[in-house]
């Protein structure tokens, strides 16, 4: 038995050191509540995520939904992984394992279904489209001609005409670059590639490409006239005696015309908040809380008042338009659809530990 | 109690051979109890089972008896102890016999001369084995 | 009885046991003999298991070996050096179930050993005794003892081989190896004979003497021609 | 019960040196964080005759420095070192301990048990210490700069978390915690099981270490290889799933192999 003292005085000093590690390890305890007031189908399947910052950096995120509030800071490796399992739906991850292998993917999504390109190593260019449950894949081996040049450029985003994707891409890297335009035409096996006329500009994305795996992106019409894209310009700096150039995003909405083969400026400056894709229809929400809408078949704008308050955060999901408005409890967060409320709904902190964080919390619906 | 033993007879025999000798010298007498087994096999350092083959072989010669649960005892029956003592000067004489007569002394001589000897008590009584 | 069936062992690209069988028997004291070398000790740490045999069997009263019924006695100590010997009984108390405190303090008085005692302060005759005591209290019906006298003095000798003609090993099977038998010539009840990794001769010592007329070590002379 | 009396000696047996190794490297760290704290005070004074100092000391300041850094590095090294050594150490000399051990009419499995554990216990030990003495490091940090007036940024927390070497140690959740704990008795196992194979084998060959690694190697890469084909292929919950998987594999195949060479093949 005398040799259990060294086992339990092991143990003690274990157990010391786990409260102490216990003590700094503080789980957070806030909860919080989505209570809504009118129109709960909106609120089905949203999401309100909760930023809590603060200077010295320390990080806390929430998702609430009607159902439940939870943390999404820190979570340990199971969590993440029930988290993911949850975000990702089983209906698009056998079409998602079928482009494994590939990188650089990217896709939108139309009315006919997902529709992306990605390229395997520097040996092919893969075409996919997934209509219901069905993947077809086509492939564009360096024999073709413009693969090679398309594998090694990066890629803008995509458009869909005519039934063939278009890639927007960049030619080059650094200095002058020329953006491109490259048609996959899968019925004849070939690669067109245009260059689009710009001046010390370039196509950086195009609005409503997805880069990256996302799950509920916005559709987007095949057959726009009008494709939403971002804009960089370079200019060239001189700074003690030494001259370089500097590649900065432009200010503006920029939309590249398909029929007239250039980049038009739909709106020239103007602090914009937030943009979305949505069908036909490109949706800014400037400041001031005007919709500008814009018909990308036709190009013909127009502007519409939405929001009076100006404080708070807004984001698009879909056509829907969400502004969260921070209030003493939470945030009251009003939806927007065609400039009109179609619902409201209230986040409340529940209990001290959320309150305490009140001050310093931003609200999000994505 | 040492017995000098050797090598290339069986231990046992040379076991017995010494308590006949102690028996024929009187130091154990008749119905005397004899050591245990285990205290003889500790004191000569030798194996156990090689003190039991020894009693036994006692035993088969009627020179002990052994009663269930008691020590084994110098048997009592005269007849055996003479014939144990004559057994052994008989062996003796015959050893010494058979080395005097390389050196070819008469009778006579031989005679005079142990006598004599036998006399003066110069004789070596070392308690060894043959 | 224990019996060892066809065993074989190789070391690196040496056959160091051909091919051995024999047996040794409960209330008696066998001893495998051998010149230095020969896998005497691998022959004892092949039965009880501590370098397996690459191939025959062992049985002990016709079973695999059971450790609580058969000892083992190797020529050093299987203690770390600085424990004293209080603390390697401590241990044998703890794991060996059969462990006998009376029987180990009786033989400590006998060899007149100091439980405060460090092993790493001992003579090799009195470490001996250790080992021997220590192997003793676990009571076994089997012991097995390697070189117990190798390098120790005449004393330690003595009070060993008193021991073996004691109650205290009454009824015990012993297996014994030894390279100088002179020491236990008398006390041995077979004897059986390695060379080459094989057995050459499995005899009852006492038989021997009494049919040949010749001693072990005479055995011994025929077979190793020393 | 025999487990825990084991346990008892195999921790009795390696308080030594393990109580060494805590004193040095407490010892080492308080020492390099006076010396730290006297350096920058020092700088500090210099700067405020010379100017305003625009200069904010950090706690990962002090944990970024090589004595800190060496200080850790010599506690995973030692119980490393120790994986090894609480077996080799039992097969040291002529007098085997290990013989003893194997001779126990035990399961030879508690041996294994016994060691395991006793590891566990000495590197949760080494954590606790270190996760106190930090706190305490920390304590003595901010108040020796806050009677010298030297501003202070950055929380414990903060430090700790942008420290590679120490984030480990401060995972974010319990569960993380227990998870790292079994990686750890995964490393523990893979050493016990390589020592146990070469023991085995050192008596038959020479080259009984390199048998052993290209065993374990081989265990080590045939599931990495999968790994590497299936990670593009699957979703990552599905490859945490995949991994969870590999990892108990990983654990029931070393325990097993340790199991089938202590039990059967050990030599001594």
């Amino acid at each position: 038995m005398k040799r259990m003292w060294n086992v339990a005085a092991l143990g003690a000093v274990i157990v010391i050191g786990l409260g102490t590690f216990a003590f700094d390890m503080r789980d957070t305890k806030a909860e919080w509540d989505l209570a809504v007031t009118t129109n709960p189908e909106v609120w089905k399947d949203q999401t309100v995520n909760l930023y809590y910052n603060t200077e010295e950096g320390e990080k806390e995120r929430f998702e609430v939904t009607i159902d439940q509030s939870q943390v999404t800071t820190d979570l340990n490796y199971i969590e993440q992984a029930l988290a993911y399992d949850d975000e990702v739906d089983s209906s698009v991850r056998d079409f998602y394992r079928q482009l494994s292998g590939l990188s650089f993917v990217q896709s939108i999504q139309t009315p006919d279904g997902y529709i992306g390109i990605g390229q395997d190593g520097n040996k092919e260019i893969a075409v996919f489209r997934l209509n219901g449950q069905d993947v077809t894949k086509q492939i564009f081996g360096t024999d073709v001609n413009g693969a090679s040049e398309l594998m090694d450029s990066p890629w803008a985003g995509l458009f869909v005409r005519a039934g063939n994707v278009h890639v927007i891409y960049r030619d080059g890297y650094g200095e002058n670059p020329v953006t491109k335009i490259a048609m996959i035409d899968e019925g004849a096996k070939q690669i067109k590639i245009e260059t689009v006329k710009l001046q010390d500009e370039a196509i950086s994305s195009v609005t409503g490409t997805s880069w990256a795996f996302r799950p509920y992106v916005a559709t987007i019409d095949a057959d726009n006239r009008f494709i939403p894209v971002s804009m960089t310009e370079q200019t060239s700096v001189t700074e003690g005696g030494e001259t370089y150039l500097s590649e900065q995003e432009k200010a503006g909405l920029h939309a590249y015309d398909v029929e007239t083969k250039q980049v038009v400026e739909l709106m020239p400056d103007g602090d914009m908040w937030n943009a979305t894709v949505y069908e036909d229809q490109l949706i800014a929400l400037q400041e001031g809380g005007t919709e500008l809408v814009v018909d990308l078949k036709t190009g013909k704008q127009s502007t519409r008042q939405v929001i009076d308050g100006s404080v708070g955060t807004t984001s698009y999901v879909g056509d829907q338009l969400y502004h969260a408005r921070p209030t003493k409890e939470g945030a009251v967060i009003d939806v927007y659809q065609d400039g009109k409320a179609i619902s409201s709904a209230v986040v409340k902190a529940t209990n001290d530990e959320a309150k305490a964080l009140l001050p310093s919390t931003q609200f999000y619906v994505e | 109690m040492i017995i000098q033993f050797n090598t290339r007879a069986p231990v046992y025999i040379q076991v017995v051979d010494y308590f006949k000798k102690k028996m024929a010298l009187g130091e154990l007498q008749a119905g005397e109890e004899m050591p245990s087994r285990r205290e003889l096999a500790t004191e000569l350092k030798i194996n156990p089972n090689t003190v039991q083959k020894a009693f036994k072989e006692m035993e088969e010669q009627q020179l002990i008896t052994t009663e269930r649960n008691r020590p084994s005892r110098v048997t009592t029956d005269e007849h055996v102890l003479k014939r144990i003592r004559t057994e052994l000067v008989d062996e003796a004489v015959a050893v010494f016999v058979e080395s005097i007569q390389e050196l070819d002394v008469t009778m006579d001589e031989l005679v005079d001369k142990i006598k004599r000897q036998y006399g003066e008590g110069n004789i070596n009584d070392r308690s060894t084995g043959s | 009885m224990i019996e060892v069936l066809g065993v074989k062992k190789r070391y690196r690209k040496k056959q160091v046991i051909e091919e051995v069988s024999f047996t040794a028997q409960k209330g008696e004291i066998t001893c495998l003999i051998g010149l230095n070398g020969t896998g005497k000790s691998t022959i004892l740490k092949g039965i009880m298991g501590l370098t397996p045999f690459d191939q025959g069997t062992v049985l002990v009263d016709g079973k695999p070996i059971d450790l609580n019924r058969v000892a083992f006695v190797p020529d050093h100590s299987t203690f770390p050096i600085h424990f004293t010997i209080e603390q390697c009984e401590a241990f044998m108390r703890d794991f060996y179930p059969k462990f006998d405190p009376k029987l180990f303090a009786r033989l400590v008085d006998e060899f007149k050993l100091f439980p405060e005692d460090k092993l790493n302060e001992l003579s090799k005759g009195t470490l001996a005794k250790v080992n021997l005591a220590l192997g003793i209290a676990q009571d076994p019906d089997y012991l097995l003892l390697d070189e117990p006298f190798s390098g120790i003095d005449v004393f330690s000798k003595e009070q060993i081989v008193e021991l073996f003609s004691s109650d205290i090993m009454e009824d015990r099977g012993v297996l014994i190896t030894t390279h100088e038998i002179e020491d236990i010539e008398y006390l041995v009840d077979k004897a059986v004979m390695l060379n080459r990794g094989r057995i050459v001769r499995e005899f009852d010592v006492e038989d021997v003497r009494f049919i040949h007329g010749k001693s072990i070590v005479d055995v011994m002379r025929e077979e190793y021609g020393a | 019960m025999n487990l825990l009396k084991l346990l008892g000696w195999e921790v009795e047996r390696a308080t030594k040196p393990y109580l060494i190794l805590i004193t040095l490297l407490v010892v080492a760290q308080f020492a390099w964080l006076g010396f730290f704290l006297w350096s920058e005070t020092n700088m500090y004074e210099e700067i405020r005759r010379t100017g305003t100092p625009d200069y904010v000391l950090t706690f990962a300041n002090y944990l970024g420095g090589t004595p800190f850094i060496l200080s850790i590095g010599v506690a995973v090294a030692a119980m490393v070192f120790f994986s090894f050594w609480i077996w080799y150490r039992d097969f040291q000399g002529r007098g085997t301990f290990m013989m003893r051990l194997l001779l126990m009419p035990q399961k030879r499995m508690i041996v294994f048990g016994a060691k395991l554990v006793t590891m566990m216990l000495m590197i949760l030990g080494l954590f606790s210490v270190q996760w106190i003495a930090l706190k305490l490091q920390y304590i003595a940090f901010s108040s020796w700069l806050d009677s010298q007036m030297i501003p202070v940024g950055g929380s414990f927390e903060q430090a700790i978390r942008f420290d590679g070497a120490l984030s480990p140690m401060y995972p974010a959740s319990f569960v993380n915690f227990l998870i790292h704990q079994v990686l750890i008795v995964l490393v523990i196992l893979f050493i016990f099981a390589f020592v146990l194979i070469e023991r085995s084998l050192w008596q038959r060959t020479l080259w009984s270490p390199i048998i052993a690694i290209l065993m374990l190697g081989a265990l080590i890469a045939v599931p990495v290889t999968a790994f590497f084909f299936l990670e593009s292929r699957l979703f990552m919950d599905e490859m945490m799933v995949v991994v969870g998987l590999g990892l108990m594999g990983w654990m029931s195949v070393t325990v097993w192999l340790s199991r089938l060479y202590l039990t059967k093949k050990l030599s001594v």
